[in-house]
């Protein structure tokens, strides 16, 4: 029992079961799940839909993480795929064409690997603050979104790409089966080769990891490329879902959506140990958070409150001082009786532990 | 942010070695001021009516409350940490200064309530990033949901102020010739003379910058790291509901959508203003200049007075990057 | 010279410290009186810091008493041990180097006027306790901008601002050369001869006989007991202290002597006018195999700098390298790592552990980095090589799993170690391997580098302790200002000889 | 076109080049799009105007600072669409101290002072929700209908105005709204909004949209959920922007109450009047129509925007 309170997936997924409970109290039928026409239908398959960009967003934002940096651009980046992949099916003749659609996606997705190449760039060879060279293209990104949109929200019909958002693959929503594979694969690749743990060397310490060979420098660069590169996919589904390209609207505050899911999923903005696993129930817990709201019918207004609260409890909960709490109750049990209980239980928040960053953190 | 450092390697610090006579910790903020030089020069050779005293009064009137986040933003920043909360608070504020106001309460009541409001959330912040070991970004933004939740639960909708006392007080200005000096410039002024002394002459400022140089090395060297931290988030904290007030004297009103992405042009102030995210190096005249060099874009771009509001943002991007490589050249040069 | 007269200034009993699983400490007795100097001994990991750390409140002992001056006490950290007259520089000397050298001694003390800092007056009294300190340096110059050295004697001297009863140096001398442990000594002879009580932890045993009056010997967290220092002899210390002979030091000495320099046709590595502006001079070297070249100099005479040259963590701008005789450029460690040379660099924190991974992790990166991220090694043969090289190299914990940054100093600086000798290089250069480790281990080590040698690696060696280049090297390079003066050979070269060179005195 | 001199009397300049600095609220929306397309091809070079125009970004400090910069640049006339109603005496009256005239587009102000600016040219929001809400109760009442509101951004004038007006007209029905909250005005969000609604209660008839965007994310939604918009569940929206009237005119929405963003021609009217010292009125409301199904299909073809 206590290993599991101890799991450092304990508490993301106790806080989306909670969010879980409540709906179905407060909607017995919302776990529902009903099949028409082979698809499957109900709340928790939108939940799995709309977790879908955010998931893919945060997976970039994770890596981006685990070399100490931080992904600011990457709402920019989801309006400027959404952009070039509307515009280009847009001023296409044939919109329902696959052709076009590819190609669109195509454009879409190199646009935005180049955006990532380009933070890369600002980041591990300028060497410029990774919070500030994504800010600008944060600012940027949208302008150019703007730009290739003439200002206008760009709507187009086509069958082919509306799949992206509202389309079903093996049952379930195409979007989520996307975002999940290519979570599943990205995941997949860094745990089972050696990228994870040399993604978290350079984020922990890039000049022993150069002079220990490591590519710290390409890692760096390659994980602000993928960042833009999943925004894009991001991108591509959130303007698919309402088959318009709003260039000031489409990804605004995903940054802070995808920070908080990695977060919440344990991983410490502090770069090093990441966990992958902890980012998918992240993303689920801020997807079903907001589903939650008006599910519960908790007034738009205090929605941000309602926000604030959760992501305060499952921080204040993860957090070391906590941890150690629970530690020391065990340790309390194992001392034997009569030898002086701790008088600040563990180490104190001097000690020689580095308060930034989380020992206990266990990877994925 | 918390990271720290990159290892210093033995070469560097015999780059620092040589003699020179300006300190090099100055050069950044240098590099600022000499930056901002130019884009007067370029605005003032580009458009009429550009280098007027009007237009630099402007420049400070409309950006004091700026000014008063990228003070307490300084703060923050210098021991390593960083305030998302700045934006939301300064609408809480302007929402209970409105709010208080509307009610009947009479003006040296409600100012101090609406900045002792900043204060309260920075204290919250504060405890949770020393005493929970929360990280700064995670705990501001949680600060920041919150003030902006709490801000629509006291009023949605934005509340004008017509409390002739504030009016009066919002309204004071001084004339100097060509020049005006409104109460929140004077304000804003006072608030980074404040900052200034704070930071340089007393124990604390000089324990916000140690901590900024290593908090492990600031708590072994016995100084009081706990208090100090807490102490920078209220400080920013108690700066952003006071910004508020400011802001509450600029707009004349009160409204819970106000400020959103404000803490970015505080933290972009603050970086521009040569100011190290990872702690320990910077100055709050820097900030300053850091303000000043945003509201200055903003400015030519309405003196341009053509660009569609894309360009507006490409261009703000564009001297933002303009910027940041011309310090990142002055720092290598520095080496 | 000690006075056992007056009673203790400090007295712990039965202290213990945990880190679960690791009992760091266990029931420690432990006492200091006014005007001596008590060494604290114990291999790496023996808990010496830790009890430090437990005196002066950073960890809370969970059980036993601290007095001080006769009253039982907690500290609440540091600030509060020093308010009650017990100042410590800690192992990891750790100043603010974005703060200058005045500002560094005198935070927290600093004196005022009107209610803000009196700059005048904290730079006056700054020099003033500098001057004491007999360092030549400007007060008000960024702490940055000083070698380490120079920043130990800094923190060195911001401990005795102040009401000083009680000055704890944990290590302060692991990056001091001759001359400068000469001159902390006679600061410490002058403040025990105050009154003040000196706690100091080394691992040269030359220095502790050389300035203690009595020791404390840890093993394993236990107290073995207390001695007076004149009465043990040195390798009883030893046997204290690693609780075996030492058989391993003899060891050493036999295989370094029968290892023979082989006359190799073609140097391993050969460098012809490798030089970097503001760095190095141009110099000449070949590097053989199977042979130890040792690199002699004082603090700053250009060695690491030299030694990342041929590493390719710095980047030569003038002169060639041959690699067995074909050109190469060795334009990063990368480079360097094809050509199997390994560099473990002097800066154990800021380029050497990477304190947030594991033990595992750590010995297996530069292996793992070198083959790429796409062909991880397999698992069991990872566990084989870390529990080969724990057991090697006597690592504690012996416990894969357990995180760099809670292992002693020395235990951290062994697997850095390990990290390299998993790459299995032909040139293996070791910059201060030695620094901070205790006997045993650098006993180990030495050992190691004449084994590795006699197996055809070729090691170029930098270390402070110049007696310890003279033993291990065939061959020694002598820097002097960032120049290459001097290549002579190891076996017959003496003492005096080699300081000479390095002084500048001698024929070069 | 800008005088060089100091601090005199502004008028439409010798030159016959009207200087107008326009001050956008952003681009939140096709509408807005709509409406700055507007202005910019209205107040051309051709047409005797030298545009200065800016976006805010949705920010008061951006509108309140570029106005102030209007006024350091000595422009003729000040034009702009206040992001919020409340705040804007002080910038106002520093307006007119420099004798430049101000008009407001699309949004009003809420001021005790009407002299602080000269008209306000735009739609009637109350209006609007009104005519949404009559149409609704002509058509539904009886049914028992379950209505959703998706509101515009919170705290914008024409998202309470709109409100107050579809409530005020529903009232003697028996429509009943059983849920309302805010879709910001935008697509993703209107759908959003939309599928958390669907989840939470099992029988929606009627959405009421604030503005097309919100209206056509409804949509998406009420499709991805399995049901048929504009049958299963009825739309009525505000704009009548080019997709709205096409949704429209292929069913999926059933009645579009029209919010005309085409104020460049009013105001490049009002601004000469005003510089030629002519009376304007002090308010002036620019008429929308309402478009049914059929409606939609025959306009069609003939929308500008
Ligand atoms: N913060 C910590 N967390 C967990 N274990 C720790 C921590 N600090 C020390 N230890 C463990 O306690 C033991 C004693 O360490 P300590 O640093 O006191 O050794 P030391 O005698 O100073 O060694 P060295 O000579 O290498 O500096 C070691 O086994 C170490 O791994
Ligand atoms: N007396 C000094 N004052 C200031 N800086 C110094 C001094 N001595 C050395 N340094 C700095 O320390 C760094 C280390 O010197 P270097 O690597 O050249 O010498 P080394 O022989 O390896 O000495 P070390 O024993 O420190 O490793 C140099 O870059 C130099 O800047
Ligand atoms: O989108 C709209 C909003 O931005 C504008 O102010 O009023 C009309 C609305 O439909
Ligand atoms: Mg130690
Ligand atoms: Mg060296």
């Amino acid at each position: 029992m206590r290993d599991v309170l101890r799991h450092h997936l304990f508490w993301p997924v106790a806080a989306l079961v909670v969010l879980l409970v409540a709906n179905t109290i407060a909607r017995p039928g919302f776990l529902a799940v009903t099949v028409r026409d082979g698809h499957l239908f109900g709340a928790p398959v939108d939940i799995l839909r709309t977790t879908a960009p955010l998931l893919l967003v945060a997976l970039g934002m994770t890596l981006v993480i685990a070399t100490r940096g931080i992904d600011l651009s990457v709402g920019a980046v989801v309006a400027v795929s959404g952009a070039v992949a509307l515009s280009h099916i847009a001023s296409s003749p044939n919109p329902d064409s696959p052709v076009t659609v590819l190609t669109a996606i195509a454009l879409a997705l190199v646009l935005c690997l180049l955006l990532g190449v380009w933070n890369g760039f600002l980041v591990s060879v300028l060497g410029i603050q990774p919070i500030i060279a994504t800010l600008i293209l944060m600012t940027a990104g949208r302008g150019v979104a703007m730009l290739i949109t003439n200002g206008m929200i760009t709507t187009v019909n086509s069958t082919p790409f509306k799949v992206l958002g509202s389309g079903f693959w093996l049952g379930l929503p195409a979007a989520a089966v996307l975002a999940f594979g290519v979570f599943a694969v990205v995941a997949f690749v860094v745990r089972r080769t050696a990228l994870g743990m040399l993604l978290e060397a350079t984020g922990i310490n890039p000049a022993a990891s150069r002079l220990s060979g490591v590519r710290s420098r390409t890692l760096t660069w390659t994980v602000y490329t993928a960042s833009g590169l999943f925004a894009g996919l991001a991108g591509l589904l959130i303007s698919a879902d309402t088959m318009a390209a709003d260039a000031n609207n489409a990804g605004l505050f995903i940054e802070l959506d995808a920070i908080l899911a990695v977060v919440i999923g344990g991983t410490a903005l502090s770069g090093g140990k990441f966990s992958l696993s902890g980012t998918l129930v992240g993303a689920l817990v801020i997807a079903t958070l907001e589903r939650t709201v008006t599910v519960l019918g908790i007034s738009p207004l205090v929605t941000p409150l309602f926000m604030a609260l959760v992501v305060i409890a499952v921080t204040l909960l993860q957090s070391p001082r906590m941890r150690e709490r629970l530690t020391a109750r065990r340790r309390q049990v194992a001392t034997p009786p009569g030898s002086r209980p701790a008088a600040g239980p563990g180490p104190t928040p001097g000690s020689t532990t580095d308060p930034t960053t989380d020992p206990t953190e266990v990877k994925a | 942010m918390a990271t720290s450092a990159p290892a210093r390697t033995p070469r560097a610090r015999r780059g620092l070695r040589l003699p020179t006579r300006l300190d090099r910790r100055y050069l950044p903020v240098l590099g600022t001021f000499v930056v901002l030089a130019l884009m007067l020069v370029v605005g003032g050779t580009r458009y009429e009516n550009f280098l007027t005293p009007a237009v630099i009064s402007n420049l400070f009137i409309n950006n004091a409350h700026l000014i008063v986040l990228a003070v307490g933003m300084t703060f923050v920043i210098l021991t390593g940490g960083i305030d998302l909360s700045v934006g939301s608070v300064l609408a809480l504020s302007t929402v209970i200064t409105a709010a208080l106001l509307q009610a009947g309460l009479p003006v040296a009541v409600v100012i101090p309530l609406a900045v002792l409001a900043g204060t309260v959330i920075g204290l919250a912040h504060g405890v949770m990033i020393h005493y929970f070991q929360v990280q700064p970004f995670v705990a501001t933004l949680a600060g920041m949901f919150l003030a902006r939740g709490l801000c629509f639960l006291i009023a949605p909708e934005s509340i004008g102020i017509a409390d002739p006392a504030f009016i009066e007080l919002a309204t004071w200005v001084q004339i100097f010739g060509q020049w005006r000096m409104t109460s929140s410039v004077l304000i804003a002024l006072i608030v980074v003379g404040l900052g200034f002394l704070v930071l340089h002459f007393t124990r604390f400022g000089r324990t916000v910058y140690a901590i900024g140089g290593g908090e492990q090395s600031a708590l072994l060297m016995g100084l009081p790291v706990a208090r100090t931290k807490v102490l920078a988030y209220v400080v920013s904290g108690t700066f952003a509901g006071l910004g508020g007030l400011l802001f509450a004297m600029f707009s004349r009103s009160g409204y819970s959508l106000t400020g959103v992405g404000m803490e970015l042009d505080a933290i972009a102030a603050v970086v521009i203003g040569g100011t190290l995210l990872t702690g320990g190096t910077g100055f709050v005249l820097g900030s300053v200049l850091g303000v000043l060099v945003l509201g200055l874009i903003q400015t030519i771009i309405t003196f341009e007075g053509t660009l569609s509001s894309w360009w507006t943002k490409i261009v703000i991007g564009v001297l933002l990057l303009i910027f940041v490589l011309l310090q990142r050249v002055l720092s290598l040069r520095r080496t | 010279m000690t006075q056992q007269t007056a009673p203790p200034v400090v007295e712990l009993t039965g202290i213990s410290v945990e880190f679960p699983p690791v009992k760091a400490l266990d029931g420690v007795d432990f006492s200091l009186h006014p005007g001596e100097i008590h060494a604290l001994m114990g291999e790496n990991g023996a808990g010496k810091s830790t009890l430090i750390k437990a005196l002066t409140g950073i960890h809370s002992p969970t059980a036993g008493t601290i007095r001080v001056d006769g009253v039982e006490r907690r500290f609440s950290g540091p600030a509060d041990a020093r308010a009650h007259g017990v100042s410590t520089v800690y192992q990891e000397v750790n100043l603010c180097e974005n703060l200058t050298v005045a500002e560094n001694i005198m935070l927290g003390a600093e004196p005022r006027v009107l209610g803000g800092l009196n700059w005048r007056a904290i730079r006056r009294q700054a020099a003033t306790h500098l001057r004491r300190m007999g360092l030549d340096i400007d007060p008000s110059s960024s702490l940055g901008s000083h070698s380490l050295a120079v920043q130990q004697l800094v923190a060195i001297c911001r401990a005795t601002v102040g009401d000083c009863k009680v000055l704890i140096l944990d290590e302060p001398t692991s990056s001091l050369d001759t001359d400068e442990v000469a001159h902390l000594f006679t600061v410490m002879r002058g403040l025990r001869d105050e009154g003040v009580a000196i706690l100091f932890v080394s691992h040269f045993l030359d220095q502790v006989y050389e300035v203690s009056d009595r020791m404390t010997v840890l093993r394993n967290g236990t107290l073995v007991g207390e001695y007076v220092t004149a009465d043990l002899p040195a390798a009883e210390l030893v046997q204290h202290m690693i609780g075996r002979s030492m058989d391993v030091l003899e060891a050493a000495e036999e295989v370094l002597e029968q290892a023979e320099r082989p006359a190799g046709a073609t140097p391993l590595l050969g460098v012809v006018g490798l030089g970097r502006k503001g760095s190095v001079q141009p110099f000449d070297l070949d590097l053989y195999e199977g042979e130890v070249v040792g690199l002699a100099g004082l603090l700053g005479s250009g060695r690491t700098e030299l030694a990342r040259l041929l590493t390719g963590a710095d980047r030569a701008d003038v002169g060639q390298a041959r690699v067995a005789g074909r050109p190469t450029r060795l334009r990063n460690p990368r480079a360097a790592m094809r050509h199997r040379i390994a560099y473990t660099s002097e800066d154990r924190k800021g380029e050497g552990v990477v304190d947030g991974l594991t033990v595992r992790e750590n010995i297996v990166l530069a292996l793992q980095a070198e083959r790429g991220w796409m062909r991880p090694l397999p698992r069991k043969q990872v566990d084989e090589l870390v529990a080969r090289y724990i057991q090697q190299l006597g690592i504690r914990p012996a416990d894969p799993e357990a995180l760099l940054r809670n292992l002693s100093g020395g235990n951290q600086q062994k697997v850095v170690l390990a990290r390299w000798l998993a790459t299995a290089p032909r040139l293996l250069v070791l910059d201060e391997p030695t620094r901070g480790i205790d006997v045993g281990a650098k006993a180990e080590i030495q050992k190691l580098v004449a084994e590795l040698a006699a197996d055809g690696m070729s090691v170029v060696f930098i270390s402070a302790e110049l007696e310890e280049v003279l033993r291990i090297s065939h061959r020694i390079a002598v820097l002097r200002d960032r120049r290459k003066v001097a290549e002579i050979d190891g076996n017959g070269a003496t003492m005096d000889q080699v300081v000479d060179l390095i002084a500048g005195g001698g024929a070069a | 076109g800008t005088q060089t001199g100091g601090g005199g009397e502004t008028n439409a300049a010798d030159d016959g080049v009207i200087t107008l600095g326009f001050s956008q609220v952003g681009a939140e929306s096709g509408w807005r799009a709509a409406n700055t397309k507007s202005i910019q091809d209205t107040l051309t070079a051709e047409n005797g105007f030298d545009l200065k125009f800016s976006d805010a970004q949705q920010k008061q400090e951006n509108q309140i600072q570029a106005i102030r910069s209007y006024i350091a640049q000595q422009v003729d006339v000040i034009a702009f669409s206040p992001v919020v109603e409340t705040g804007w005496d002080a910038v106002l009256q520093e307006a007119k101290d420099a004798g430049i005239p101000v008009i407001l587009t699309d949004r009003a102000v809420d001021s005790s002072d009407e002299t602080l600016y000269e008209s306000f040219i735009g739609s009637d929001f109350v209006l609007e929700g009104e005519m949404a809400g009559q149409w609704a109760a002509e058509q539904y009442d009886g049914e028992g209908y379950q209505a959703v509101e998706l509101q515009g951004t919170t705290g914008a004038a024409p998202a309470i105005d709109r409100k107050d007006g579809f409530e005020s007209a529903i009232a003697g029905s028996d429509i009943e709204i059983i849920d309302s909250q805010t879709g910001n005005f935008t697509r993703a969000e209107g759908k959003t909004v939309m599928e958390g609604f669907l989840n939470a209660h099992d029988d929606i008839d009627l959405v009421f949209a604030h503005n097309d965007d919100m209206g056509l994310g409804a949509i998406e939604a009420i499709e991805a959920a399995g049901m048929t918009p504009g049958e299963d569940i009825k739309i009525i929206t505000i704009d009548a922007v080019k997709d709205g009237m096409q949704a429209l005119a292929d069913g999926k929405i059933n009645y579009i109450v029209e919010c005309n963003p085409l104020l460049g021609p009013d105001l490049a009217d009002i601004t000469k009047k005003v510089l030629a010292g002519e009376e304007v009125e002090k308010r002036i409301v620019v008429k929308d129509e309402a478009f049914d199904q059929a409606a939609a299909k025959e306009a069609l073809p003939t929308r500008e925007y």
